[in-house]
């Protein structure tokens, strides 16, 4: 039995995913393609509906 | 007893080329060495290298130094690294300063190496008068009771419950009514995905019911919250007898209600009904009459309710269907402002209605249509003129509205609504199922309207970030939070109380009067009472008054 | 990405944090210009710490500018953490400012040095006090939930509350540090400190009623005021 | 890179391919000295192509991790050219040509998959001119053309405008190149550039190969110059632009391409416009759409404000086609369903809200991990169990599933962590309730 979780992907689903786990003391292993995680997001300037900063 | 003398030792890091390429690291450090309570001094190519970090450790045991300033880069990446070095050459993590003479010099003044060497030399001079006045600090940590409470056993609770107990987290869940499911036990048939409502909802309280890891007590009402997270005592009643409970992490899932509209299109629960009630009598397999109009946002996208309550129009569409599937002859029309079938089923069921025959027509707010005895008119926009449209039935689609419980409840938690009395999350998109409050999460349609699958989905989520803290059976905080400096002077006016953001303060009766106690753990450290506190009885560790001063006044000497 | 030398930059977790004492006395000692950087309105990393500063901030100013300082010389702006282009349009628009307003307590200021630094260091005290950081505390509260008997304040009968209470602060700590030094007839202290005969003779009466300050005898047909060593204010 | 996912749920075994950084992450302080040397210039990616970046680089300036990596596609070492210019830089000695991929085996109990969305190719909509028209950008382009920390700081500037400002950087690049090759001449001869025009045209200077290579160089330095005056005189002119159009839809609700509705492009419009206009008052923006849905919290509430307090003009009506003026100005043409009449609107730019669409290569990852797809090409999930994929143990979440805005997205992460916890969790019961029993001795 494995103890660990894979999480593919490293936008801010993965990225939430993964803190919440490990917050939760599990090991996680956070795929990403790109060089950074971030994802889409971090392309964004701000968000509706507060007009909130993304990064 | 007496403070010990502060012997500061000052470490300038060159950063390969990003300091030194610039700024004159050496005589940076040579500079520090005339400053007040500066004993040791010392430059370094990488101070984050394994070796520069070594040099730390040698400096504070070998030099005996009880404050460390690094002149270097961002606190934002290394403060927490230089801290842990600190500690364990065996001085307090928190003696520890930083000075940024890369992202706040080298970087930013190219070409002005004068003046930036002016700058340096400043911010090295104002990092060390800080220095000499911190203070020690511990990690706070708190335990966590282990065990979870869900206020509210509709789909959203259960499936919270369920998530939490499955993990072996022993839940309370606590239902006003005298039957578990909520909203959904009046439902016929779910939009957009189709499925029978009691069907689902009956095996999900089955599964609660069947759960030795879930007590369930019906017919409940709270009465008193106390404490914070990891420690909320809470007092509630069920069938008469009352009951105090130590819970970790609360989880409110207290639904919505209804709107009736009395007043609204001719609404008299008969021929004219909300969707609600259409739902019984699809329920009953019961439809009269052969036409029947549906409007759309009946009370809500309004001046006196301006949201839009995001299921409506899905529910519409279901129900439309539904009516066609029971008689084929019906004619079914849809009044509506915008269709919103948002998402991938969404839009697939509007396109099956719309295969089916069902007519939609948008209607002007402005020229809202109007309800007569056997017709309905409307302003057609695309024709532009009126039409009468015939009706054996008319159906209102209104809003869901906060729960007439959230004041009650809201209160209780102490935490804040929106301005439509839904449950208001700590931050809209990246904190969407937590309170501001620590350890309290909200999920289902007590946040905002919403469809089965997304509460299912929000009950997930807030079963995870509840079992964050239950899983480590502690809390950790920063210990950079507000402490009460001089007790003195607190005379327990609750001024700072109203205005901590964070519920972290209360006023308690001691021997001494009525005095603040700082809620460590609730505690983030944003100083808005210590900047009002009237008596100047509160301060924030690491970031007082005097460390400011101190900074201001040393930059000011040169 | 460069910009001025200008600037020294100092941590605070918020700009909640911001204590008018300190502000003040940043000036008290010389500073010509703080400016104040936070996050955007309504998007507070602390909830609601931003609102809390301005309604200092905006405080500070007003009694910094009363005791003769040019008031923009504290200056509080917003930005997102993101925005570097914006940090540094701020920072050198300021810096900007500053430099064309010049060094404190010179043409900019409404009452020069070394004038300026004895007024600035009776706001320090005043805002320090009680009544202006019970007042600016209870702010938000009393536009938000209102007071005891739920009456709710707008902003504009609040500022002008605290505008009243800005000048008779000044002129009570004014007449309190004159009263320290040596003692005097009301009359006089009127004359020295500006402010009309029976407003001071208001003040003086009132600090004599809350103990601060004594009869010491009297001269001719005015009687003197002499200060009277603290025993705690509330 | 997920190469290979074996066994089942509560126990799989994963093959990663961790592809070379060439630089050693352990060493790298991220202090940026290398892309600052490095002679390789490369369309941004992160900027949508609207920037530039190095041949070594960050994704993104705040990326973490911090590390910067190289772009063998480009990098002169790696394309068998001489450089070396970064290893030589480098003062941690970070930098290694010869860094090989690693490849790790791992263990895992359970997987998300959380791999996001890619934007519709406006491109396939070929009557929207997108790649076409200069100034047709997508959503995605528009956000970083009016980021604070984007290519053109958060100035909203037409590509065409771009690409000129870039041309005139270009021209007089090669303008100065050809000025030094005239003052060669001029320096062998003696003789100033003009004065041996006149003279060679008047005939008196007899011809040779090098003068006649120098009335070349001069001619055409003389109608380079003209044409880059021209070019300045037009760039002059050139000033943000203020009239938006966005075009809601493009590859959503179309039968051709996409059905589904892309759930976050209405508001995402609505946001973008509200940014332009908060940057630049005289902004004009219209949305073009079909229905405006704002189905959110505060949804509804931020469009009403963006009508009321902005002035953001919401028109109904589906976009037919978009053309341009000689000013290189879309035209928008549409009919306005209200009216029924076919009406065109000019405007400086013209913004395509672009669908979510399941990303290229989905499938490829789909038949690794061994889940299903959707119609749509999205993870295939249960109404009831929205996050379960059709193998136990692999869980989705985010655009992955199909189109969700952030909230949800971040919610759906959380309810996934929750999922793949209780995998583990269940597996291992004892501990979850000695581990409670042991916090709770009362």
């Amino acid at each position: 039995m494995n103890k660990d979780i894979l999480i593919i992907g490293g936008g801010i689903a993965g990225m939430q995913a993964s803190l919440d786990l490990g917050d939760m003391g599990l090991q996680v292993h956070l795929v990403e393609k790109l060089t950074c995680i971030g994802g889409k997001m971090a392309q964004l300037d701000k968000t509706f509906p507060t007009n909130d900063c993304a990064i | 007893m007496e403070k010990e003398e502060p012997r500061i030792g000052v470490f300038v890091c060159k950063c390969g080329n990003n300091i030194a390429g610039l700024l004159d690291v050496e005589a940076l450090e040579e500079y520090s060495r005339t400053l007040p309570d500066v004993v040791f001094t010392q430059w370094n190519l990488y101070i984050c290298s394994d070796a520069g970090l070594e040099e730390i450790k040698k400096g504070i045991k070998e030099q005996n130094l009880n404050r460390v300033v690094v002149a270097s880069c961002t606190p934002r990446t290394h403060e927490p690294l230089f801290r842990s070095v600190c500690a364990e050459a065996g001085l307090n993590g928190y003696l520890f300063e930083m000075v940024n003479i890369r992202d706040q010099c080298s970087w930013v003044h190219a070409g002005y190496k004068e003046d930036a060497m002016v700058k340096a030399r400043d911010l090295i001079r104002m990092g060390v008068a800080k220095a000499a006045l911190l203070e020690p600090q511990e990690i706070i940590t708190s335990n966590v009771a282990v065990r979870a409470l869900v206020v509210g056993g509709g789909i959203a609770g259960l499936t919270a419950a369920i998530s939490l107990a499955d993990r072996g987290f022993p839940v309370i869940l606590l239902e006003k009514e005298k039957e578990l499911g909520g909203m959904l036990r009046s439902l016929y048939r779910l939009a957009p995905m189709d499925m029978d409502a009691s069907e689902v909802i009956d095996k999900k309280i089955k599964e609660v019911q069947d759960n030795p890891n879930i007590d369930i007590y019906t017919g409940a009402t709270i009465d008193k919250v106390k404490g914070f997270i990891g420690k909320f005592d809470v007092t509630f009643s069920a069938n008469g007898t009352s009951k105090d409970v130590r819970l970790g992490v609360v989880i409110i899932a207290t639904g919505a209600g209804n709107l009736v509209p009395e007043g609204m299109y001719q609404y008299d629960g008969h021929k004219v009904i909300t969707q609600w009630e259409l739902e019984e009598k699809l329920k009953a397999g019961k439809i009269d009459g052969n036409n029947v109009v549906m409007i759309q946002c009946v009370g809500a996208r309004s001046a006196e309710r301006k949201y839009c309550s995001r299921i409506c129009c899905a529910i519409a569409i279901k129900n439309a269907i539904l009516i066609k599937e029971l008689n084929s002859e019906a004619k079914v029309c849809i009044l509506y402002r915008d269709i919103m079938a948002y998402g991938v089923q969404n839009e697939d069921q509007l396109r099956k209605a719309k295969e089916l025959g069902i007519r939609f027509v948008k209607y002007d707010p402005e020229r809202p249509p109007v309800v007569n005895e056997d017709k309905v008119t409307v302003f057609h926009h695309l024709m532009g003129k009126e039409i009468d449209l015939p009706q054996d039935m008319v159906v209102l689609s209104t809003p869901l509205v906060a729960s007439e419980e959230a004041e009650k409840v809201a209160s209780l938690f102490r935490v804040s609504l929106d301005e439509n009395k839904f449950f208001l999350e700590a931050h809209v998109k990246l904190r969407p199922i937590d309170c501001a409050t620590d350890g309290i999460f909200i999920c289902g349609s007590a946040h905002y309207p919403k469809d089965v699958r997304e509460s299912i989905l929000q009950a997930l989520g807030a079963a995870s970030r509840a079992s964050i803290p239950l899983s480590q059976g502690e809390v950790k905080i920063e210990p950079i939070v507000t402490s009460l400096v001089n007790k003195d002077a607190c005379r327990g006016c609750g001024l700072c109380v109203a205005l901590c953001p964070y519920n972290a303060l209360e006023i308690r009766d001691t021997d001494e009067g009525r005095k603040v106690n700082v809620i460590t753990v609730a505690c983030k450290g944003c100083g808005v009472c210590a900047a009002t506190c009237y008596r100047h009885a509160l301060s924030i560790n690491s970031f007082t008054d005097d460390q400011m001063e101190a900074q201001i006044h040393s930059f000011l000497a040169a | 990405m460069q910009y001025t030398t200008d600037i020294r930059v100092i941590r605070i977790m918020c700009t909640g944090r911001m204590d008018p004492v300190v502000m003040a006395d940043a000036f008290v000692h010389g500073l010509d210009g703080l400016l104040v950087l936070g996050c955007l309105f309504g998007e507070c990393h602390y909830v609601s710490g931003n609102f809390n500063a301005r309604h200092k901030i905006n405080m500070t100013q007003e009694m910094l500018a009363y005791a003769g300082m040019n008031p923009n010389r504290l200056s509080f702006r917003n930005l997102s953490s993101a925005e570097s282009g914006v940090f540094v349009k701020h920072i050198t628009d300021f810096s900007t400012e500053i430099r064309e307003l010049g060094p404190l307590g010179g043409a900019a200021d409404r009452v020069p040095l070394p004038k300026l630094k004895e007024n600035l260091e009776i706001a320090r005290t005043a805002l320090a006090g009680p009544k202006l950081r019970w007042v600016v505390g209870k702010k938000p509260v009393f536009m938000d939930s209102g007071n005891k008997y739920q009456e709710i304040f707008t902003e504009h009968e609040i500022n002008r509350t605290l505008s009243g209470i800005i000048i008779d602060e000044m002129a009570t700590h004014s007449i309190l540090a004159a009263l320290q030094k040596k003692r005097r007839a009301v009359k006089d202290l009127a004359k020295e400190l500006e402010i009309p005969g029976p407003d001071t003779l208001k003040y003086v009466l009132a600090l004599k009623r809350r103990g601060f300050v004594e009869l010491d005898g009297v001269d001719g047909t005015s009687p003197v005021y002499k200060y009277k060593t603290e025993e705690g204010m509330c | 890179m997920v190469e290979k996912v074996t066994g089942s749920k509560g126990d799989f075994t994963v093959i990663v391919r961790k592809k070379a950084r060439y630089v050693n992450e352990d060493l790298c302080t991220g202090c940026g000295a290398c892309a600052e040397k490095c002679p390789t210039t490369v369309p941004d990616d992160y900027e949508m192509g609207l920037g530039n970046r190095k041949a070594i680089y960050r994704h993104y300036a705040q990326g973490i991790p911090s590390v910067f990596c190289i772009d063998p596609d480009y990098c002169r070492t790696f394309q068998g050219k001489k450089c070396g210019v970064c290893q030589k830089i480098c003062q941690a000695k970070a930098i290694d040509y010869k860094q090989e991929d690693k490849v790790l085996e791992l263990k895992v109990g359970a997987i998300i998959l959380a791999t996001g969305y890619d934007l519709f190719d406006a491109t396939r909509i070929s009557e929207y001119g997108y790649g076409r028209l200069a100034n047709v950008v997508n959503s995605m382009e528009f956000e970083r053309l009016s980021s604070a920390s984007g290519p053109t700081e958060g100035h909203v500037k037409r590509p065409s405008d771009l690409r000129d400002h870039n041309l005139i950087k270009t021209k007089e690049k090669s303008l100065k190149k050809s000025t030094r090759t005239l003052a060669k001449y001029e320096k062998k001869h003696k003789m100033s550039t003009a004065d041996f025009y006149k003279q060679f045209t008047a005939g008196n200077i007899s011809d040779g190969d090098e003068f006649e290579k120098w009335v070349k160089q001069y001619e055409n330095v003389r109608e380079a110059t003209r044409k880059l005056e021209e070019l300045k005189a037009r760039a002059e002119k050139f000033d943000i632009a203020t009239r938006l159009a966005f075009i809601q839809c493009v590859g959503s609700r179309d039968f051709r391409f996409n059905k589904y509705c892309s759930s976050y492009c209405c508001m995402h419009s609505i946001k973008e416009a509200m940014m332009a206009k908060d940057h630049d008052a005289r902004t004009e923006a219209y949305i073009f759409n079909m229905d405006l849905r704002t189905v959110g919290k505060g949804f509804e509430e931020y469009k009403v404000r963006g009508a009321e307090k902005l002035g953001l003009h919401y028109v109904r009506g589906r976009v037919a086609e978009i053309t341009q003026d000689e000013n290189e100005n879309p035209i928008i043409w549409y009919e306005e369903t209200t009216s029924q009449e076919v009406k065109s609107l000019t405007v400086d730019l013209a913004v395509l809200a672009v669908a979510c669409e399941a990303p290229r290569g989905i499938e490829k990852v789909a038949e690794l991990v061994g889940v299903a797809l959707d119609h749509n090409r999205f993870f295939k999930t249960a109404p009831l169990n929205p996050l379960d994929t059709t193998v136990p143990g692999i869980f989705v979440c985010g655009c992955a599933q199909g189109p969700v805005d952030i909230p949800e997205s971040v919610a759906q992460a959380s309810s996934a962590a929750s999922r793949a916890a209780e995998v583990i969790w269940q597996s291992t019961i004892e501990y979850g309730e000695s581990h409670w029993k042991k916090k709770n001795p009362e």
